[in-house]
């Protein structure tokens, strides 16, 4: 039975003995080796280091394709065509399923053919050197970014291959990309990842590990993102971890996602241990994207704007052409200069909103509640307790396709377009903050003269793609 | 008379927010929509669709690995001996693809349509009614009583 | 010497004779057909009626191309790809100077090798009948956009042709658009396009007019943009105008332009008669654009989140090709749709800035003791007051390449990056409000470690397009 | 030693920003300026480089029709006798026009040198020292001074 204990220095070295022999490429993987090589690089690529000196939003896109010298050129791109200050390697789909051979099936094909048929870079197949390669090439520091169910392998590859940061977590990259993951089985593969990130760190490099802040990134309610990230966060705090950077995907609603992202950061500092460095991200819009570039720019900059207004950390960046599929390089490097200049266009101005403590207040004892909740389930042990909360719907994430969680929480965007709580399904929310979600959807619905119900649900699913922030019905309907 | 069409995510895509929306138009439009989820493999395409005789097979896929994850769908469906309409949609190539190479290179598969990310579920729905030879009376009965 | 009285009929009656016999195609214009033209077109080509109804926001960009046929074009595109509201005919240079001769040897040229060597549509050239042409053609409301001092022979000719809408007025057309004008002069000239928009009005053509708002585009502090707005918008309620539409250019700062966008309808709303119906109109930012589409896109989009917080009655829209030259019509539309989708996300939130009502309360107290001090410099008459007002840099504009104007005005931002005033001259601000802008940029130059100088102005005007609202000194300077 | 230079916006063209900062610019780094203003008209250029002995003339043109409005200046220049260097920038043809193709076009016209609208006042300065022939010191001293 997983518990929330720091993994035995026996248990560590006796997963990651397993782990490395999965696929030939582990066996290159040596700790004290990687320590060196770690040690090799300049300040300028310590991930850790980087992010918690800056003193404005740092600028990070997603990118990833299958092969090195590819991967090397689009980064060089994003950086010096883009000004992104902190550089991604986003891994492809079948190694995040740990089909390996898969992956590399389609690395041959791209290799031979020229031509991406895999979405990401495959950095198992690419193994420690190649890894090292690309870190060696590029003059920012570089995170993991993926999504991978059971990551173990590619943390103790990538680590071991120079990567300072690495994104996800057992619940995050669970629930959002999976069917069929159990979520007990997830924290535990997680805890191998978070603790040989804590051995890293005990030696001096100290690896940034980031939860997946914006779940399904469809209309998820701040309370339910905050309370994974917290939980994500002390899992990994527990293993050692000491630089935590908490995530959140933008809702499209400035006071509320301002007043989240505020939450979000004090929530993780109080919860979090002290020697924890907690630092936190803004995703720009996770959700359906415009067809159209000229519109993507448009809730692209509404992202920025939020970002300086609210002053994350980190911004992790769209690109104008999310809707259609993986971005030229020039759209990824372009989706980083809007953001940019946005940011600093507005970073020098004081603007507060009102009606931000507002909302702060509420979200902070809706996501204290949900947190207290699962560590209630478990007796103060926040792994089984967040166990038991995904089996009995006290946690749930919404559009979740995993069969760990309920699914039946569902969000609608109340009148002034923030998102709130239609269905609770069995979450752990108070009476209280139930009927205030509840009188602000029933204002939302007395405005449209319509009974609150699926539809609405569907229309706010396609707001943004389709325009605007609610779904209102149209006249056709 | 209620027509049994069969709906998921195939390979190992997880994007459930389609599907979810889907479900939902087809069921209001009176179809009875059996979700397989995200996630599915061929075979449990095959198998549903076998075990529910249904009249068509909708598949989904978002990350860009349709055509690898598609490749043997219709030749197993053969096997079956079933000929359910089969639609494809969704982000069906990685990267910036045009609409019309994807549409020709799924046909070729065997899809009977193929349809992109700026589907909105009716035309689906309409696409299902004249390929399925439904009557437009027949949905507006099932839409009255759903 | 020019009053602001209502010109007599039969003055009206001369100057009109006299204007239209400038250029052949003046002697084509008739009134009575004109009104008959006017009242035979539908609802939805009431400029001022469409202008006036709207619930929300109406977009219209600038565009303006030699020849009828392609002007056409330009505009369906930007109405279906687009989606303007209120469409534009921006006018050429040569035009703008009268030289009818040089604008139709432009218009001849671009007929013969299809390239455009004018910069905008020669409507004097086109004469009644291809002006209705263009209105024919089109579904929406359409305005004529332009910059010329002495307009008369346009406005005969463009109100006759069908266009209910006319830019401009003597003040800003004149000192932001030419050296040599003599201000009497022009206010003598607009006197006859304002009551020849009145004579129309009366017969239930209400020809809306809209005062230039940006002036030169580059940190005008509002209380001098708002001052001349009013003062145009008197001296056009004077000659029978009822549909008048004040203009602002963004400077950038949220809350300043928010502010800003209050006092101008605030204030028109109280100087105009009664009879007038005042709307505004917000301009996305006038000054240097970023040499990069990318940037260009968050420049247009903060003008837009402004104009959703604000609520203008209308918004001139930018291209993200704005710097490079006159945009494609694929950019123009562009610049529309990244508006609008960023307009419809935020109206229906309900953000309010902090610190509104002060900077509303301190650029209502300039503006008002600047149309004060121009109505005293006249003994109550505005004409007189304001050109005797310009003469003594009581009121100045920055940057006025006009010889009637001082231009002695320099502006500056604060740390806040709020335009205020650094060199007044002689502007009609008094103690109090002069020690504020003062104060405010001493802070500044302390946070900047400099003195207040010319060059904080030089770095001001590039900030934008070097991607920054503030010039600060950067490390290399 | 004081080189002057004349400075200007050609036509009925009115932007005057740019000159604005332009004469800062190079005030400051020890020319003597006669900045004409705007709308200019190529006599007043040529009459001011003639009555100042003027080492360069620099004309600004931001509204598109640049072309037309320098046809015959060099001609002209050339009736007085004079030849200062001769710089045109800014946006020099309507719509989104390639700089290579621009820069071409106004060579041919006699112009040494072609400016875009990313042009750094700096820019404008160390040309016009190459072409000048001034030394480095010579700008070191002004700009001490100024
Ligand atoms: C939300 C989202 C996610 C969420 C998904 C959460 C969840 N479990 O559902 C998260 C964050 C987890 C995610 C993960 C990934 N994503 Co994603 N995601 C999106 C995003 C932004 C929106 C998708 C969405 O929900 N749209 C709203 C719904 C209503 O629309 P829809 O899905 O398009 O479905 C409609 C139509 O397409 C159509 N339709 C769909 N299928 C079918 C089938 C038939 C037969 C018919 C008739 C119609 C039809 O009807 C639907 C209803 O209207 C899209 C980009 C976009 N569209 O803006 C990227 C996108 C699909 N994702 C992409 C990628 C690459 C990934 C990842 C591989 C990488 C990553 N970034 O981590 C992983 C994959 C994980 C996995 N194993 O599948 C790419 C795909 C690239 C490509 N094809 O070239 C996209 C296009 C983003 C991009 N530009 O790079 N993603
Ligand atoms: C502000 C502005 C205005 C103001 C000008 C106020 C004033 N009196 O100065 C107003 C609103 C009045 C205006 C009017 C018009 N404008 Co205007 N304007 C601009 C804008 C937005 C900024 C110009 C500016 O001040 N830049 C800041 C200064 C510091 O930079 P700069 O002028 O480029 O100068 C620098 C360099 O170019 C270079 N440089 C310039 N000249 C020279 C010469 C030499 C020798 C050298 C070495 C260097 C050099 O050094 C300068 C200093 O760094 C530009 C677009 C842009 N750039 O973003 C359009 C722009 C120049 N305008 C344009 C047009 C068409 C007009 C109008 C005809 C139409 C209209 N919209 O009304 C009228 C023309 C009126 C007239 N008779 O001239 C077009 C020109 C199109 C083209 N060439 O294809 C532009 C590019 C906008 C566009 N995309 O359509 N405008």
């Amino acid at each position: 039975m997983v518990t929330d204990e720091r993994l035995a220095d026996a248990d560590l070295r006796r997963i990651d003995e397993q782990v490395r022999s999965d696929w030939p490429t582990g066996a290159d993987v040596d700790f004290e080796e990687a320590i060196a090589f770690h040690e090799s690089l300049p300040d300028s690529k310590r991930f850790a280091e980087v992010l918690e000196s800056a003193d404005a939003p740092l600028l990070q896109p997603r990118a990833g394709v299958p092969r090195l010298d590819d991967q090397i050129e689009l980064l060089r791109h994003l950086q010096n065509e883009g000004g992104a200050d902190l550089l991604p390697t986003t891994i492809d789909s079948y190694t995040r399923d740990n089909e390996y051979g898969k992956a590399g099936d389609g690395l041959e094909d791209a290799r031979e053919t020229g031509e991406d048929t895999l979405n990401g870079f495959p950095a198992v197949n690419h193994g420690v050197e190649g890894c090292r390669d690309l870190i060696r090439a590029l003059d920012a520091p570089i995170e993991v970014r993926h999504g991978t169910p059971d990551a173990r392998l590619l943390a103790a590859i990538t680590y071991a291959g120079g990567f300072q940061s690495f994104e996800g977590g057992p619940i995050s990259y669970n629930i959002p990309y999976t069917k069929e993951r159990d979520l007990a089985t997830t924290i535990e593969q997680w805890q191998y990842v978070d603790r040989l990130a804590g051995a890293y760190t005990e030696r001096g490099v100290r690896i940034n590990r980031e939860p997946f802040g914006p779940l399904t990134g469809t209309l998820v309610p701040p309370c339910i993102a905050i309370a994974v990230m917290v939980i994500e966060g002390m899992l990994a705090a527990t293993q050692g971890v000491r630089s935590i950077t908490l995530g959140y995907g933008q809702v499209g609603n400035f006071v509320q996602d301002v007043a989240a992202l505020h939450a979000l950061r004090s929530l993780g500092e109080e919860y979090l241990p002290d020697p924890v460095r907690v630092t936190i991200v803004f995703h720009e819009w996770m959700g359906g994207f415009p067809p159209d570039e000229a519109r993507a720019n448009a809730v692209i900059s509404l992202g920025a704007a939020t970002a300086a207004i609210a002053e994350p950390d980190k911004v992790i960046t769209k690109s104008p052409q999310e809707f259609a599929g993986v971005p030229t390089q020039e759209a990824n490097a372009a989706g980083l200069r809007t953001t940019r200049q946005l940011i600093d266009m507005l970073l020098e101005q004081n603007v507060q909103l009102e009606g931000v403590d507002r909302e702060l207040n509420l979200i902070q004892k809706s996501s204290r509640e949900l947190i207290e909740a699962a560590i209630g389930a478990g007796d103060g042990d926040v792994a089984q307790g967040t166990i038991q909360a995904f089996e009995t719907g006290a946690l749930d994430v919404p559009f979740a396709p995993s069969e760990s969680a309920q699914g039946a929480v569902l969000p609608a965007r109340d009148d002034d377009g923030r998102v709130r709580i239609l269905e609770f399904g069995d979450l752990a929310l108070s009476e209280d903050v139930q009927e205030i979600h509840h009188n602000r959807l029933d204002a939302r619905a007395s405005t449209e003269g319509r009974e609150r119900s699926f539809k609405m649900v569907a229309d706010d699913v396609d707001a943004i793609s389709d325009g605007r922030l609610i779904g209102r019905p149209t006249g056709g309907d | 008379m209620t027509t049994t069409v069969i709906l998921g995510v195939i390979g190992s895509d997880a994007h459930a927010v389609g599907i979810t929306i889907l479900e939902q138009a087809l069921d209001a439009a009176g179809f009875d929509v059996r979700n397989l989820g995200v996630q599915t493999g061929q075979d449990e395409f095959v198998e549903a669709a076998a075990a529910s005789d249904a009249e068509a097979v909708l598949v989904s896929s978002l990350y860009g690995h349709a055509e690898r994850d598609c490749d043997g769908l219709h030749e197993a469906l053969a096997e079956r001996e079933i000929e359910p309409a089969t639609y494809v949609g969704g982000n069906l190539a990685v990267g910036q693809a045009d609409h019309e190479t994807i549409r020709e290179r799924f046909e070729r598969m065997g899809f009977d349509r193929v349809f992109d990310a700026e589907t909105d579920p009716e035309d689906a729905i309409v696409a299902l009614k004249r390929d399925l030879g439904l009557a437009e009376t027949d949905t507006e009965r099932s839409r009255v009583s759903s």
